[in-house]
């Protein structure tokens, strides 16, 4: 039994050290590419989300494994919680044959349809309505399984959040919408970009709760997705969750990051979840501070593993081109 | 052979396939007791209730992206769209996710939907309900379309469609919903990607869709009269597209008329042009190919200016007599 | 002075008298149409707006001259309130050429730019952002006008009544939004297509005012629309105002109207918001009973006059087919 | 003269239109400070202000029909859209609204926008940021579509689509963005509608569009090696289409090629072709037609098989050869 903190009744400690784990992993994941890309040694661009491990992991733990995602173009964190490997993954921004699209999709369309990550979108809110249909699904066929929804503030400016809550609100789905807030879409804040206090407020609109959490709080997300996941299970309906986090980096390959400030910046990232989770557990007596350091070597050494991984994945061969169009 | 209306053979292709297949479902506006905009469900949600034949709110968006969504985790949904004009707000979960998905995921997971629509004009309707959007589909890889022009294919082609493990684009229209024609009883399949020679001749090839396939079998019969023996091919589905059929029909008549009801320019005559321009036809060609398409304008209200604005049976008289006489 | 009524400044009696006259003129103005559509004399489809005239004429009279507003396929109410003739409008229908569009627009499509209709609209939802647009303008041109844009409860799920209203409120714009909430889309009614009491209260999801109205009481709504247009007026933004209305009639042309009972049908009708106005301007003494049948006689005979402008006005010619596609 | 990049040009065109017309304003998401997606608007936020540089929610809905409203109302937006793949987003303002209201209202109004925006491949961004749909818009009676391949026409034609008093969809190109070329400082207009010669030649006609004109002209000095004399034709402006120039140059050379970015499939070629098919340039032909375009996937994210996606240089000089020795 844990001391001070109030968990989902399924995740035990050893997950609670997993997790710790998986933040790192995303952490240097997302580092790892970044130097990458400045090298310029992957083309294309990305979206990393250094910052918001925490609603990534948090969220995520929550879930079943028979549970779904839907995710973003900043969506490693979101796929790597899910149960991706990040060797697929490193090889898939390589552009390899390994790589979970053999190197069709890159970033921001990796998808692990075994393990319930319906993908990554290229277009802001285009995932949503996505989300919906797969509860349909759930519910037509009696599935039992929930779709964890995930977007930003920018996406929650679309239409198609507006239809596809509305959508699934009407139709009591098995779908839990969960914005990360990190203040920004691309270079326009929320306060700017929308007159609400939070994005959680929206889910008026629509009959449904609406709740707001702390995004650097794994724990009360893991909470907070719990609950409305397993009130969806229940068949009454979904929840919007507002996670209210930060991306430590530039929106994606190049930004001048001129529509904020160094300051706030320097403010956020005291914040830090991941070690503000890792403080919590040495609090709790799950971990040492030794045996925390190991687990984010391990990590480190699992990233260093999938460049080695990706880099000696070969390239798809010109004839893969015109296949897996059409099923 | 009994003989049921173009709507009732996609109401009945629908209702045949959903009672054997507990994935098909259909998502669209007004499909429940209004039957639809055109009647088209009418007696479905009575026959497979609400759960299967699912009204939703006016958010094609939503719509189209849910169908994407229930379509990729195991479901096989029919979207109805109530105009085909309104397939602009559903453009971006039918261009960048349905058609994609496969592909971008470097061949898992399947997206086997079908978007039924209504398109054309001639009800009156104007410039937001009447147009003839399909060329816009026919240049989206990972897409198929069709577009059947009687109730026999119609019925056929759509079983086709709901057997399809992609999506399928699905263009009714509007003006053949009323017209009969024999329809066997029994579930049916029609190859996705054969065309039809509806009529056999000899001197000019019309290639004509939807609508125009009628009004060249009337040219036809008229031109008839006059000596001149017209072959009217359908190409049924315009991706995948029966090249060979066209290719041969043209080499046998060595002259070609495209006709559609959308707009000519950018629409898919140029496709079915180019085809022929750059294949062993070309050389068999003795005079100019014709386009007959829509004319530059959005479609208007009054009825004897909407009529004005897509081909007419006299306006392909008149280019095969030109043709012929080239 | 009135009596029992407050109503803006700058409405008098003899305003609140053509009001009355204006809401036959528009029952009228359908119920001519209605009948035409069913012998099959006018082609296409049409939306009758026979029951809502209230939320038209009562919201338009709210606003000045230089004032703007967009309208929907239901429009014809809007239109006529807003200062049309409905020999134009008829002749529109009929598809003439001394039609608003010359024939080319039809019901739906109907504009009266001269006198700020910036036009009916085909697509649901189609008109919210051209509403937001010309706001734009007389921000940045500093015209003073104010839009007023109307839309139904069905429209109110689709991706730009978000889009817009958020962009709308972020830009402090003067426009004022209006939802004719007549209960159902087409068939689709606002109970099963929303989980909301209130259209108004998707408000919150833009930080803007809310505000729900009895849409059979012209005075209220007038009352209700004008704060909010002077209020957008002096900058403060737009507002989100909801008139509970129904429509009579079917949803177009053919409607066997099977998703909804007679009953309720009765219990609506029972609430004719144009007698209801007739009775308290004979309360107020501003005119009479007699006074009133005359203005609605006259009413008619404008309609039918209407009729015959249109059947005297010339088809088109074919060649004006291609002509006005381009500025 | 002074060199400049096709960014610059745009850029240059914008501000010097700016100065000189209060009406004309720019809105799009991160336009201000960030300087828009590819930098095209950067520092205009400081000289002009947030008012007239509007940075707008990720809406591209409400964009574009605010544009629409603004537009009718009075003012001359341009739209700066991040990536022309989300036109699907903003697809029915801009066709079933900018398109078509001044029809719909029998002439009345005008709808005198700009729609900018980026597209094509090569830049490694995959299926969702990298498609070229120009050929939808063509196909749109009511729009002027056009597309500048080098710096000196991005300028001239802005500042004609800003002139015009109709909704103009105005590609630009991603990998054009960085090329130089010799730009006037002073504002000039390239009239919408007349295509370019861009290397005259007698022995074949090469039709290209924006990445292609490049390559299209390499090809050219390749060929000039052997002695093959290619006509490179721009025709910069899609809608309207300078016919009579394409046509001209077709009698002269007797050999025809079409080669765009943009899917091969129902992609703006088969337009070009017809043209030529229907007209009295047919009889001139000396060959059969050929179209280069980009295959029928989605583009995928690996570089090469990226690149293999769309014509190169070598397809080019392979179609030449093989239309020449016909
Ligand atoms: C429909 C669409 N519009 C614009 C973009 C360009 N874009 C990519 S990410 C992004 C910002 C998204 O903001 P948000 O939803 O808050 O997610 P975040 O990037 O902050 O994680 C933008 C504008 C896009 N990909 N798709
Ligand atoms: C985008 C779009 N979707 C669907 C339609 C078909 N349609 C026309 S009116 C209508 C119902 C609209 O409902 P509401 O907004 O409540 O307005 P009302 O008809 O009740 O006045 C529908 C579904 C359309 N014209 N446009
Ligand atoms: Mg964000
Ligand atoms: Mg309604």
């Amino acid at each position: 039994m844990l001391k001070t903190i109030k968990v989902p009744s399924h995740i035990t400690e050893e997950k609670l050290v997993s997790l710790y784990k998986e933040m790192w992993l995303i952490r240097y994941f997302d580092e790892k590419v970044d130097q990458f890309f400045a090298k310029g040694m992957i083309h294309g661009t990305t979206h990393l989300c250094v910052g918001q491990e925490p609603s990534a992991a948090g969220a995520i733990a929550a879930l079943k494994d028979i549970d779904k995602i839907t995710s973003t173009h900043r969506g490693h964190g979101h796929c790597i919680s899910k149960g991706a490997n990040v060797n697929g993954m490193m090889a898939e921004l390589f552009g390899r044959v390994d790589g979970y699209c053999k190197g069709k999709g890159g970033s921001i369309h990796i998808a692990d349809l075994e393990k319930g990550n319906l993908g990554a979108n290229g277009i802001v809110g285009g995932g949503i309505p996505i989300a919906v249909g797969a509860a349909l699904t759930s519910k037509m066929k009696k599935e039992g399984y929930v779709v964890l929804c995930f977007f930003g503030d920018g996406a929650s400016n679309e239409g198609s959040f507006h239809e596809s809550l509305n959508l699934a609100s009407i139709w009591d789905l098995p779908v839990v919408f969960i914005c990360e807030n990190n203040q920004y879409g691309m270079s326009g804040s929320v306060k700017e970009m929308t007159r609400v206090e939070n994005i959680a407020d929206r889910a008026v609109s629509y009959g449904m709760p609406g709740k707001v959490v702390d995004g650097l709080d794994a724990i009360e997300i893991m909470n907070t997705v719990y609950d409305a996941v397993e009130r969806a299970r229940q068949g009454h309906g979904p929840t919007l969750i507002e996670a209210k986090t930060y991306r430590w980096k530039g929106h994606s390959k190049s930004d001048a990051k001129k529509y904020r400030t160094r300051e706030e910046e320097e403010e956020w990232r005291k914040k830090d979840g991941i070690k503000r989770f890792r403080d919590l557990l040495i609090e709790e007596g799950i971990f040492t501070e030794e045996k925390a350091k190991q687990l984010q070597e391990e990590a480190k050494q699992e990233v260093e593993d999938a460049v080695k991984f990706a880099e000696n994945s070969p390239q798809p061969s010109i004839e893969s081109l015109l296949e897996d169009v059409y099923a | 052979m009994r003989e049921i209306t173009y709507l009732e053979a996609i109401r009945e292709a629908m209702s045949q396939e959903m009672r054997q297949n507990e994935d098909i479902f259909i998502l669209g506006e007004d499909i429940g007791v209004y039957g639809g905009a055109f009647g088209v469900t009418r007696g479905m949600i009575e026959e497979f209730g609400p759960e299967r034949v699912r009204n939703t709110p006016i958010s094609e968006s939503a719509i189209a992206g849910a169908a994407v969504g229930a379509a990729l985790t195991g479901m096989r949904p029919i979207i109805e769209l109530q105009f085909s004009d309104f397939i602009t707000i559903a453009m971006d979960q039918i261009v960048n996710q349905a058609a994609k998905l496969r592909y971008m995921n470097g061949g898992k997971g399947k997206v086997p939907l079908v978007l039924r629509t209504p398109s054309g004009s001639g009800t009156g309707a104007a410039a937001q309900h009447s147009q003839s959007l399909e060329a816009w589909l026919v240049h989206i890889p990972g897409l198929r379309v069709i577009q059947p022009s009687n109730a026999y294919d119609a019925k056929g082609l759509l079983k086709a469609a709901m057997d399809d493990d992609n999506p399928v684009i699905f263009y009714e229209h509007k003006l053949l919903y009323k017209t009969k024609g024999d329809v066997p009883e029994e579930s049916y399949s029609i190859p996705i990607g054969k065309a039809d020679v509806k009529r056999k001749g000899k001197d000019v090839t019309i290639v004509a869709t939807a609508m125009m396939v009628h009004k060249a079998l009337e040219a036809a019969e008229e031109l008839a009269k006059e000596g001149i023996d017209v072959e009217v091919v359908d190409p049924r589905t315009l991706v995948p597209l029966d090249e060979e059929t066209i290719i041969q029909s043209v080499k046998k008549t060595g002259r070609l008329i495209v006709a559609h009801e959308a707009v000519k320019r950018g629409g898919f005559g140029g496709e079915i042009v180019s085809v022929i321009a750059e294949s062993e036809a070309f050389d068999y060609l003795d005079a100019p190919i014709k386009r007959l398409g829509g004319l530059p304008v959005p479609i208007p209200y009054n009825p004897h200016l909407e009529k004005a604005t897509v081909p007419q049976v006299a306006d392909i008289i008149e280019a095969v007599k030109e043709t012929v006489h080239f």
